[in-house]
């Protein structure tokens, strides 16, 4: 299966796709439906230094081809996540890429230094761009300096790579990729959510507890395609797309765009076997486009000619 | 959990309330359907119109037959989606799902009080029959909004005691289920309920440090204990401690979690 | 019907559902369903200067539960304008809004200065934001300090008030809001369409002839609520709330946000008689809502208490 | 336009070729269905799923059954959907839209050349139809890309001379339907033509100022002039010139607009 073999900074994986964060928990789930080494590689739950409740409940609401949420980024926190989740990987030979979250920047440095000594880690996400935070995360995620700044910090402090996951609600997505690509990052993930929300005509109260949340789902799949589409042809380094991935067609779309692997993030809830399912039709997929590999496809629907392998 | 995913085929789908609909679906998934208060993560839409899967309790089970029934209440655009549902089309189902009312915590001669608030009412009846079956002593109280809303009740008499409330005192007596146990009296050995929160909470207050079990609602996402959508507080935990209510839940002893 | 009477700057409508610009073109082709004396306002598609033919085709394309568009602002012309679109509402009683546009400010102020004195056009919308247009539109909309000075230049020329259509595609919406409020915007709307794009996997290009076009449909209602019930808190002036409007429940969803009165887009397309079927509908929410008025309604969402009229 | 708009009721669903299918609805709004070559604004979907219509021509109408007939390729999402609609259930249908092919251009006597490729045959029917009741001679050239994908052979065949050309010379000749013009010297006083943009342009070339009328295709949103999403600019007009294929077209004289 080396067609669908892609290599990116800390992440060997077998084939282009992913959970995304959030949307898997730490594996242990999805383990029960399918083998995790069936995956590219698994984006853990967001870890930040303290455990954390999160949001009051309702946390998800749905919306016409998407849903919104606010978990809040409960987690168990640095030291629960080393010592529960993390040793379960060790039975797997799947690539972990491990998000991280914080309200300060402090919060970051601490997270990342620990984490990525870990075995099971193999690359860092900073999750810079958490909508359902009330503070930190968000300021983060929209100004290209702080961003950068938090970038160039953590690189500081990891052992592992690191991939910067660029949050949708902004003016110039382009800004904010070259910052953080200039401050060190080995990739970006992109996008997170966009922030949105619902009023319940009959209580006439927002339905999420937390009155905002993020939009994800196949609903915001062409602003995930138009930003990686922007930024693929702006910076050197990978990209990871992800927003309103369903199936194998849509991993094309988003390869074309200028991704170099994807992330499937709510299309789990809909059917736990989302991402094995797409891996199988890939090389059907490949064989009808006449592409050899999965990495022919990157970028194609900007560059002039074919490229056989992935400069970046 | 392979063998708790995949397609059941309607068998029949009948009104039995003013918006509500049982249906009965038909599949191999079935067989692991045997706990009362476990539920059902449902697919209604094939498309991404409705992108996500509404959890329903699972109401009855006939193992031989592998069938499963569930009563809906048709609210919503996706109870409304699978209320138009008709025999022989297939509906992707997950489940089942999470922990179920303890069937163990009754024995053989105990009275057990079912109490169960309108679109809550499914599950008791799967648990009803196992109880019954084990010799335990049921007596349910139902209570609805009005006559029009009531499902099951001649189902549940032929299992027990029934007491029927409407909150309107068009059929039953007028008022809320917790007025039917005083009047009536009500004593028992375990208590099982279901039904909206404000419910639950007068429960979880007269029944805490008895044996009492209570089934909670919560929007979720993954159902399967994923995603974090549908966590509760523990009462008296740490801040951060939760359970969730897909995996944890949904029935929890009265007085483990915060509602 | 005065239960569903909005008086707004410029704008006496006897009900808050209007088209929105661009999907209705000047009016009669929906006059062929229709009498458009039903609607509570008419929002015309964008004037510029001179005639513009738009963008090369492909222009629309399909995407879940929404539509990308890059028609690239083609319409008759000033002059065309005047002569040939505005005389058709001699015969009907139903304000206009006029929607506006061009390269750069001295357009829109030749513009606005002309079509204001026009007796058909009741009030103006300063389309700031249109995304498919290469040069100019995109820059008014995301840059707070431009978007201020175009709203005075306009409003110092304009005999009508001045409606500001705010871009999504920004970091900060309040930002963009207070900016134009504080220039002496008589209203807003809000949003215009989400910057997005799909690519046909069996070409391997973007499916628009323009790359980019403009997301609209259910798909960004959420976005475009959660933005009116952001900045319907920070401003003193009405909003014109619109993205996504499909039924008299979403629009009652735009009320509760915060927005005074709705405008139906993409609906227009799918069934040509939305407009008047909510129109229809609405009373019964109030009805069902306990509400004798759709003022009543409004900011609901997040107001303490009742307001019986609307104060700004 | 009020009586272009309505619920139409499926009366039959027939697979006439890989990937294509005949659909033929009934309902009052048929009446106004008297022009060849104009096309229906089909919603595919009542839910939000897939949004816009689907512009399907007219291929056939039944004006005292009040049934309309369109044939069309299962190709996208959309159409794929389409079918799925059996008999009896009701679709949402506008139209008749936009001009159609000048049937008064032809006179009794005179041979008309019907020129089809593909997915653009079936607008060709109808017209070949009214063609032969007033008398005009008609021949039909209908390119397919192969011979799976071939349709209404036979029904053109009983109103007049039929070629069939297919790219892969798997049924008729091989090649295109410009190969059958040249090789049996068809002459005609008047063309019609519908299909692929690259056939188009090769007979514009040829039938410059000719009686000679075209067919066109655009992704569409409206259907009705409103949107602008269906233009296309004007040969040797000013550059702001344009025809909306939906409402000026989709037929137009050879050489009025670019393609
Ligand atoms: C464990 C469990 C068991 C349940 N058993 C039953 C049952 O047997 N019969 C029955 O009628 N109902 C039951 N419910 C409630 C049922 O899930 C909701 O009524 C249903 O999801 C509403 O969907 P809708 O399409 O009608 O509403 P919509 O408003 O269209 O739903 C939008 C989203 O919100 C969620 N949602 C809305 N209301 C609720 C709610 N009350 N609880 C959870 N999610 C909600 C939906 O699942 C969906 O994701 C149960 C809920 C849970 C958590
Ligand atoms: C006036 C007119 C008459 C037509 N008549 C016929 C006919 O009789 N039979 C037939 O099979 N096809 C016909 N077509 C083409 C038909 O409209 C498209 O094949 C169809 O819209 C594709 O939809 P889909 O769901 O398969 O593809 P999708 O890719 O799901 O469509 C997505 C969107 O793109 C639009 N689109 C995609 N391809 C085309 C296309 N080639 N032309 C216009 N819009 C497109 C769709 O309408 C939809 O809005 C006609 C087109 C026009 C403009
Ligand atoms: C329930 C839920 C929880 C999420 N949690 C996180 C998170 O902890 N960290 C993060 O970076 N992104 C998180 N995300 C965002 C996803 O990783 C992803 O970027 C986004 O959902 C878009 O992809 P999708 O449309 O496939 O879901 C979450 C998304 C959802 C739906
Ligand atoms: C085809 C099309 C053309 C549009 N043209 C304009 C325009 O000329 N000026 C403008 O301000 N907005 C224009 N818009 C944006 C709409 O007015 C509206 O803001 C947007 O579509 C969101 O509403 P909706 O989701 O109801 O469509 C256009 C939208 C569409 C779909
Ligand atoms: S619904 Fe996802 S954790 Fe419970
Ligand atoms: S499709 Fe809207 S103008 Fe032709």
């Amino acid at each position: 299966m080396d067609r669908l073999r892609v290599d990116l900074p800390g992440l060997k994986m077998k084939n282009p796709v992913m959970p995304a964060s959030g949307c898997f928990g730490f594996g242990k789930e999805y383990a029960q439906f399918f083998n995790l080494n069936e995956l590219g590689a698994i984006a853990i739950k967001a870890t930040t230094p303290e455990p954390r409740f999160g949001n009051p409940t309702p946390r998800v609401a749905e919306t016409k081809a998407g849903m919104l949420n606010a978990i809040g980024l409960q987690n168990p926190g640095l030291a629960g996540v080393i010592e529960k989740e993390l040793p379960r990987f060790n039975d797997y030979d799947v690539p972990i890429l491990a998000n991280i979250a914080g309200s300060t920047m402090t919060d970051y440095i601490e997270v990342a230094a620990r984490l990525s000594t870990e075995k099971n880690v193999h690359a860092l996400e900073l999750n810079i761009s958490c909508p359902n935070v009330k503070q930190g995360g968000i300021a983060f995620g929209t100004v290209p300096e702080t961003a950068a700044e938090l970038t160039r910090e953590v690189k500081a402090v990891s052992q592992v790579p690191v991939y910067v996951k660029l949050s949708p609600n902004v003016s110039d997505i382009v800004a904010m990729a070259k910052a953080v690509e200039h401050a060190g990052a080995d990739g970006l993930s992109m996008i997170n959510t966009l922030l949105g929300m619902r009023i319940d005509v009959k209580t006439r109260q927002p339905i999420l507890a937390n009155t905002y949340g993020g939009l994800s789902g196949p609903a915001i799949k062409p602003v995930a395609l138009r930003m990686i589409h922007q930024v693929s042809q702006q910076v050197d380094i990978p990209i990871i797309g992800m927003g309103g991935i369903q199936s194998a067609q849509d991993v094309i779309e988003f390869l074309l765009a200028g991704a170099s692997c994807v992330a499937v993030g709510t299309a789990n809830f809909v059917d736990p076997y989302t991402c094995p399912t797409i891996i199988d039709e890939l090389p059907q997929w490949l064989d009808e486009l006449e592409m050899n590999t999965v990495t022919e496809i990157i970028g194609g629907s900007w560059k002039r000619c074919k490229t056989h392998s992935l400069s970046h | 959990m392979r063998d708790r995913y995949g397609k059941l085929t309607v068998v029949s789908q009948t009104q039995v309330a003013k918006d509500s609909y049982e249906l009965v679906l038909e599949g191999s998934t079935v067989g692991q359907m045997k706990e009362p208060g476990q539920f059902l993560h449902v697919r209604v839409d094939e498309t991404e119109d409705l992108l996500l899967r509404r959890p329903i309790s699972i109401a009855n089970v006939d193992l031989a037959k592998q069938q499963v029934t569930m009563i809906y209440r048709a609210g919503g655009a996706g109870t409304k989606r699978l209320a138009t549902y008709e025999t022989g089309k297939s509906l992707n189902v997950m489940g089942p799902l999470g922990q179920g009312f303890p069937v163990d915590e009754a024995n053989a001669g105990d009275v057990a009080l079912l109490v169960g608030g309108g679109i809550g009412v499914p599950p008791l009846y799967y648990l009803a029959k196992q109880l019954v079956a084990k010799g335990v002593t049921v007596k349910s109280v139902l209570g609805f909004a009005s006559k029009q809303d009531i499902f099951y009740e001649e189902a549940f008499r032929e299992l027990g005691d029934v007491y029927v409330t409407t909150v309107d005192g068009s059929h039953g007596m007028k008022g809320f289920v917790t007025n039917a146990i005083d009047d009536k009296q009500l004593v028992s050995d375990v208590l099982y309920s279901c039904g909206p929160t404000p419910m639950l909470k007068v429960l979880t207050e007269r029944y805490r440090g008895k044996r009492a079990f209570i089934s909670l609602e919560e929007r979720m996402g993954c159902g399967i204990g994923a995603c974090f959508a549908c966590v509760c507080a523990v009462e008296k935990g740490e801040a951060y401690e939760y359970r969730k209510i897909c995996t944890d839940g949904p029935v929890f002893p009265v007085g483990e979690v915060v509602l």
